[in-house]
């Protein structure tokens, strides 16, 4: 515990240290000032991406997500400006095209990214960002018709009945190495959840695996035919992830601002509001700290 | 409101201030454009050309939102008319729009971008040979040949591009059609973005017969909305692409209700 | 004449002279209309060269702590002027400047308040934010020199509509929307008079580039129910009675019905730029040019219902 | 807007009443017209490049012999055109020429036709991307191809756009696919008997390879053959669609659900054969990327399917490396070439192995490395045709349970391929094939948990390497007969660029370093170099005009290989990007 603590008497320091010291001569504005002058917090979201950012019918950005956007340039003072950005191949791609250097084909960075992990070995690797504000945990879950639920056996049930999964997944790829791939033929692949909740609900398949959040905004107001809930998957290291938001590596004013911003929405309980507006359950990310990669390369978590 | 269309001819009458027919030889330019003798030159050809009021150029005098003029031309006064064409001088690029009447009346609403002041003139051919040429001034803030479209700033512009709305309006002989077609319009003079703009419009009636067609310019505002008048129909099929090749593809028709609505 | 017709027309006059003078001067003459209250009244005009953006009103109330001043006017050089001559009123500090809503000609003279609280709505305050600058060259092509050296400044502070006591004046802060998205009306409730901003227009034709009609009319409606004994338009001569609020919603009534029934009739918006208005719409001030400028601001969406009621067949 | 099938289809009744296709097809007269016999003598005709490879069947040979050996030293610039703006990045083109214009597109989905005396632009194309394309390996495009009156390209929201080419404006257009689920279009397309032969790019995953034939005149659709098991393929009779038997057998040789979402993406261009009648088209490799997952070959991935032009059905296929598992793409193209009075095809694959077929049956003939190292197998079987694999397979993510990465393997060539998408050349002169090859490898290691638009994922990671120090590139003379490598020249940055070979006795092929190279065919000898301001990624094209040879590369550095990180970007980030098209003949003095 002693290391834990000197990190954090560390990273204390170097905040207060940033606290107080506003930019010297030759330094720019910082990201966070140059936000309130402009008005303006550019945040990135994936497209196409519901419950978390999608358009509405109207061409809108709307969606988890894009509401944590909002609310947060509410925090600072400022008007959200919502970026919805593609999936490139990794998340890694995603930073350094949204967070840290922008896209080869132009468009420049967002001053804060949301969706993105909120993992201590994940910063570790991208050093480039400062990972803050987690608002969330994703998790895996598996709905079957009610009834089925209480008992359920993964290999047993899977064994003999089909379960519908979101391509190029966690789960999808969970599913299809798990019990030695014996389950493998019974996963039945789709390009989004959305479309395998469709395929239950018409009988086609008897379950969805996949992230809660998704799966319960599909199932909408057909949610109480059908039990959601954790499955047992034995050899997987996470069934679990947070969430939170990336600004890029030196705007730490920024960093601050948008943890503070976001302690406060989950404080109020703004947060599981605008889950439940999208049909979700709220659960708590079980980390709050602010995961960043000091000068020297160490992680630092505080609360 | 029938009063409203009652009211229109006067008014239209009234913004003509005569009939006099200036031979462009030895006449002066009424709207006196440095532009003009270039105009004639790279656009009318060695064609004999004539200042006629008949034709009616409706424009705002003063442009409010320069992405946005509105501009009527109605060149019905001179009877048969085989071409018409459109053109604003001081911008960066000068045609707007041509028309083949074919059967619908030499008349063409729509909006234009303009970079600044500029004449915006209407030339008619008659069958005779000759061009009849008028026009009026527009004042503008400019910018709006070099300025995005705003369709380039939303990035969904692609997936509503093509999207038609029209309704078709019976009149005395004729059938007015108006539509509006989502598309950028881009002028290619934002540096990064190129011209893509509607090239061309055919306006068929449901026997496949050509009614009359359109040919539109960089200079045509985005989401272009268009009126035309042509013989009494039910039902009027655009048929058309811009010069990237997509189609645009709609008939508007006159029922509004139907069964199975 | 009644003592107001009066003052209006040596404001007028005073205008004249200052621009025979050839001197950069908008020759600002607050006009008491009320204890402690100043008005500063623009030309009934469109923006020009020569009234240098001054066609909107201002005003002030001196308090027993200090000045409230209730917008700053089209340029820099307005807002000094305005403080100027507030100065010569009184030695009172200018404790606050309130922004009616975004427009330029109400908000670009804050430069010269830039040192106080400047309060406006939110969604005025992101306006600005957003359109000032856009605004700032407008008003520079428009009103030319009068602009030097005139800058965009936000306001610093956010109104809460409510209640404001200060020096012995009990404010009412009221905000309505439908000239732009946030209309802030301050009604002195200790003299009576309410600054009505842009929500009233009289004698002059109302403007309409953020405009929605309908919320417009709406909450002139409930304007009319306010108490009040002199009303103070965002442009045009201070009234006592509702007359200008009539003249407001009489105009934008005409203008929607006819709009409307010009889309319906399937008119192009060139047609529609030649109006069929009976005189009392036709004698407002600056009617052809409000006018054309309403047609282009609302009759794009307005057309645009009126084709989707069209039907239409795509692949 | 609610449309019900009825309205649809009234829509169609009016524009078939109205008698136009659903591209109106706008005024542009035919001066000059290419006829599908013209393109099947495009080989042999010196006055003119009418399509990719400088002939259908991919050999990048010309008979020309005016620049040689002896005078190549002679050649200078005799013009230079910019492709303008800020959209420079790769230009992996290859130029066509046909009746004095140049056709030649460029980065961002542009083409150009060029007065090829002057060099000065006769019009310009420039496609508008819409917002939001996210193309995996750069914005180039790899050229045109002409056909009757139109020149004819691919573009990067997966659109086939047919330009007259005396105006540059539109004929016809057609839509591949949906950009926004990753399609695009890259590779240049293949007339074959007055059809438009394309497959598609990007897509990484959900996507099945196909190949698609479309009347070259209207655009219109003739047949699909997607590149998957299981698939149906589809064939137009008139205007009906018709099924046309599912290629190969569903599930023989993929699990489950898998073949549905496959891969296999036919994102580089085919060749065709007019002597067995065939077209020639590669397939990428399998998805996903954990060949753990499906156990079997995953046909038809990583392999050339020869398909017949008329049915649109698969006469045969060879796979290059059955349940791949180090993303070797099969897509390099196969050079037709005849030897020994055997009808042969020669094919250099990502792999690192040289492969030799018949290619009447697609029976393995022989096959040898082109690189000097190679560590997934040790050989191919000649007998079976598949591979000798050493075991070295990155490890199963779903195994390592301890959250840290797992262990890392290293395997030579690179994903990024012995040879990648940059077309070699065979000389019938010399016999030898001339292979664009670059030695590198790359470590692989599985990560228990990455993250995939902001959710877990099990993962890999990789970092490509050099294996030598001095150089990654390597221009080979490959003897197809023997396996023996007769010449190499070696380049400090990777080879990304085509290569043209000439009865002058000449090998061309371009350097990220900006050079333009012309080697002596049979010896490797450096005859002539010129320095073109930026990387030179495109392909070198040779024509005769008024009676003198030109040669033509596009310049331009950027494709793939800039984009990735590791070793090797290191050596290539000083490189300048650029934009232009080179011109060269021999000087009069």
């Amino acid at each position: 515990m002693y290391r834990i603590k000197e990190l954090l008497i560390f990273a204390a320091a170097i905040a207060s240290l940033m606290l107080q010291s506003p930019a010297t001569a030759d330094e720019e504005p910082s990201a966070l000032d140059r936000i309130r002058e402009r008005g303006v917090l550019e945040v990135a979201v994936y497209n196409d991406f519901p419950p978390f950012s999608f358009r509405d019918e109207r061409g809108r950005i709307v969606g988890i997500d894009a509401d944590i956007a909002r609310a947060l340039a509410k925090s600072l003072g400022v008007s959200a400006a919502i970026r919805a950005v593609g999936a490139d191949e990794s998340m890694e791609d995603d930073l350094r095209n949204n967070v840290w250097k922008g896209h080869y084909l132009g468009g420049g960075v967002a001053d804060l990214m949301l969706h993105v992990p909120y993992d201590g070995a994940f910063a570790e690797e991208n050093d480039r960002v400062i990972f803050v504000a987690p608002y969330y945990r994703e998790q895996i879950v598996v709905a079957v018709e009610k009834g089925v639920g209480a008992s359920l056996d993964p290999l047993d049930y899977f064994s003999r009945e089909k379960v519908g999964v979101e391509l190029d997944t966690l789960t999808d790829f969970y599913l299809l190495s798990a019990y030695n791939g014996k389950i493998r033929n019974q996963v039945v692949h789709f390009s989004n959840i959305g479309k395998a909740v469709a395929a239950m609900k018409r009988g086609e398949i008897a379950a969805v695996a996949g992230p809660r959040s998704e799966i319960e905004f599909a199932l909408g107001d057909l949610a109480d035919s059908y039990a959601v809930g954790p499955i047992r998957m034995p050899g997987l290291r996470t069934s679990g992830w947070d969430l939170g938001a990336a600004v890029k590596k030196g705007n730490s004013a920024l960093a601050e601002e948008v943890e503070k911003a976001m302690t406060q929405l989950r404080q109020q309980s703004s947060l599981s509001k605008i889950f439940a507006n999208y049909r979700s359950s709220y659960q708590l990310p079980s980390q709050t700290k602010l995961v960043g990669v000091e000068s020297n390369g160490r992680i630092s978590q505080r609360d | 409101m029938k009063r409203l269309i009652h009211h229109l001819p006067l008014v239209l009458t009234l913004s003509c201030t005569s009939n006099a027919l200036y031979a462009e030889q030895g006449q002066a330019d009424p709207l006196d454009s440095t532009m003009w003798q270039d105009m004639r030159r790279t656009l009318l050809g060695d064609a004999p050309v004539v200042f006629d009021d008949r034709i009616r150029v409706l424009a705002p005098g003063d442009a409010e939102d320069s992405m946005n003029v509105p501009v009527l031309v109605d060149a019905s006064a001179l009877g048969e008319v085989t071409r018409l064409l459109v053109f604003a001088e001081l911008n960066p690029i000068h045609k707007v729009l041509e028309m083949e009447p074919l059967k619908a009346k030499p008349l063409v609403g729509f909006r234009i971008k303009v970079q600044q002041a500029t004449p915006i003139r209407a030339a008619a051919l008659t069958p005779d040979g000759m061009w009849h040429v008028a026009g009026r001034i527009v004042d503008a803030a400019g910018g709006g040949c070099t300025v995005p479209s705003l369709g380039s700033g939303n990035s969904d512009w692609a997936s509503r591009m093509g999207e038609v709305i029209g309704r078709l309006w019976s009149g005395k002989g004729s059938t007015r059609l108006r539509l509006r077609i989502m598309h950028p319009m881009d002028t290619g003079l934002v540096p990064g973005i190129p011209a893509f703009h509607i090239d061309q419009l055919d306006f068929l009636d449901a026997s496949g017969e050509r009614l009359s067609r359109l040919f539109l310019y960089e200079p045509v505002a985005e989401n272009p909305v268009l009126t035309l008048d042509l013989p009494q129909r039910d039902s009027v099929t655009v048929l058309g692409a811009d010069n990237n090749g997509n189609p645009i593809e709609a008939i508007i028709s006159k029922e509004i209700r139907e069964a199975e609505l | 004449m009644t003592p107001l017709q009066r003052v209006s027309v040596i404001a007028f006059w005073f205008f004249i002279v200052s621009y025979a003078w050839g001197a950069r001067d908008y020759g600002l003459k607050p006009l008491l209309i009320a204890p402690d209250t100043y008005v500063l009244l623009g030309a009934n005009e469109h923006f020009n060269f020569r009234n240098g953006g001054n066609i909107v009103n201002t005003g002030f109330i001196v308090t027993d702590e200090g000045v409230i001043v209730i917008d700053s006017g089209p340029s820099r050089l307005y807002g000094e002027q305005l403080r100027a001559a507030i100065g010569r009123i009184t030695e009172r500090p200018i404790l606050k400047l309130f922004n009616t809503h975004l427009h330029p000609d109400h908000i670009l003279g804050n430069q010269a308040f830039e040192k106080l609280p400047i309060a406006a709505l939110a969604t005025t305050i992101d306006g600005i934010r957003e359109q000032g600058e856009l605004f700032n060259d407008s008003m520079y092509r428009l009103a030319g020199a009068w602009m030097a050296g005139t800058r965009v400044v936000v306001p610093t502070e956010t109104v809460r509509p409510g209640s404001l006591e200060i020096g012995g004046h009990r404010l009412q802060l009221i905000a309505m929307k439908g000239h732009s998205h946030a209309d802030l009306m301050i009604l002195d409730q200790t003299t009576g008079v309410l600054f009505a901003a842009d929500m009233v227009f009289h004698g002059r034709t109302p403007t309409t580039p953020h405009a929605d009609l309908g919320q417009w009319l709406d909450a002139l409606d409930a304007l009319a129910e306010l108490d009040f004994k002199l009303l103070v338009p965002g442009h045009g001569s201070v009234v006592e009675d509702r007359r200008s609020i009539e003249q407001t919603r009489d105009y934008l009534r005409w203008l929607n019905a006819y709009l409307h029934e010009a889309a319906e009739q399937g008119m192009t918006m060139a047609e529609v730029l030649q109006p069929d208005a009976p005189p009392s719409i036709r004698g407002l001030a600056v009617f052809k040019e409000e006018y054309q400028r309403s047609v282009t601001h609302l009759y794009p969406a307005i057309e645009a219902r009126a084709l989707r009621q069209g039907r239409v067949v795509q692949e | 807007m609610m449309i019900s099938p009825h309205r649809t289809k009234s829509l169609r009744k009016a524009l078939a009443v109205a008698g136009l296709s659903a591209a109106v097809a706008f005024a542009g007269t035919a001066n000059a017209r290419t006829t599908q016999a013209e393109i099947d003598g495009d080989a042999a005709s010196t006055g003119d490049v009418l399509s990719w490879g400088m002939g259908q069947q991919g050999q990048r040979y010309s008979p020309l012999k005016k620049i040689n050996t002896g005078n190549v030293k002679k050649l200078v610039p005799a013009w230079s055109f910019s492709f303008g703006g800020e959209k420079q990045r790769g230009q992996e083109a290859q130029p066509v020429v046909k009746d004095g214009k140049m056709f030649v597109t460029a980065s961002y989905s542009r083409l150009y036709a060029i007065d090829t005396e002057t060099g000065q632009e006769l019009w310009q194309y420039d496609h508008r991307l819409p917002d939001g394309i996210l193309p995996c390996c750069d914005v180039v495009n790899r050229g045109a191809a002409l056909y009757d009156d139109l020149v004819i390209f691919g573009t990067l929201d997966a659109r086939i756009v047919a330009l007259h080419q005396d105006t540059g404006k539109v004929a016809w257009r057609a839509k591949i696919d949906d950009y926004k689920a990753g399609y695009s279009f890259t590779a240049a397309p293949l007339i074959v008997k007055d059809m438009v032969i394309t497959g598609v790019s990007g897509g990484e995953f959900g996507v099945i390879g196909r190949v698609e034939a479309r009347d070259a005149k209207t655009g219109k659709l003739r047949w699909i053959r997607p590149s998957v098991e299981g698939h149906m393929g589809y064939i137009w009779k008139g205007d009906k669609k018709m099924e046309n038997g599912v290629t190969g057998k569903t599930n023989a040789s993929w699990p489950g659900d898998m073949w549905k979402t496959g891969g296999a993406a036919t994102w580089q261009g085919g060749t065709y054969d007019h002597e067995t009648d065939l077209i020639f088209y590669g397939t990428g490799n399998p998805a996903p990327w954990n060949a753990h997952l499906r156990p079997g070959d995953n046909l038809y991935s990583t392999s050339t399917l020869a398909i017949d032009p008329d049915s649109g059905k698969i006469a045969w296929h060879y796979q290059y490396t059955p349940n791949d598992g180090w993303d070797y793409d099969g897509v390099n193209e196969l050079v037709s070439y005849n030897q020994g009075g055997e009808k042969l095809a020669g094919h250099a694959d990502r792999n690192g192995f040289f492969y030799v077929l018949d290619r009447t049956n697609g029976k393995l003939k022989n096959a040898f490395p082109f690189v000097n190292k190679i560590d997934w197998a040790k050989g191919v079987d000649l007998k079976t045709g598949r591979p000798l694999e050493t075991g070295v397979r990155p490890g199963d993510p779903a195994k390592s349970k301890d959250g840290k990465k797992g262990e890392v393997i290293f395997v030579a060539p690179s994903f990024l391929g012995a040879k990648n998408w940059m077309p070699m050349a065979y000389s019938p002169d010399t016999e030898l094939f001339y292979v664009p090859a670059n030695e590198w490898g790359m470590d692989l290691w599985n990560e228990p948990i990455t993250y995939k638009k902001g959710a877990a994922y099990l993962g890999a990671g990789f970092t490509i390497k050099p294996l030598n120090d001095d150089y990654i590139g390597a221009l080979r003379a490959v003897d197809p007969k023997s396996g023996k490598i007769v010449w190499e020249y070696k380049n400090n940055a990777p080879l990304w660029g085509g290569v043209m070979t000439t009865a002058g006795g000449l090998v061309f092929t371009g350097t990220p370093e900006g050079y333009l190279k012309a080697f002596d065919a049979k010896s490797g000898k450096e005859l002539w170099k010129f320095q073109t301001g930026s990387g030179v990624v495109g392909c070198p094209i040779t024509w005769e005009q008024d009676g003198e040879q030109y040669i033509a590369v596009p310049s331009g550095w950027g494709g793939a290989v800039p984009l990735w990180g590791g070793d090797v970007a290191k050596k290539v980030k000083y490189l300048n990007q650029g934009g232009s098209l080179w011109v060269f003949k021999l000087s009069d003095v």
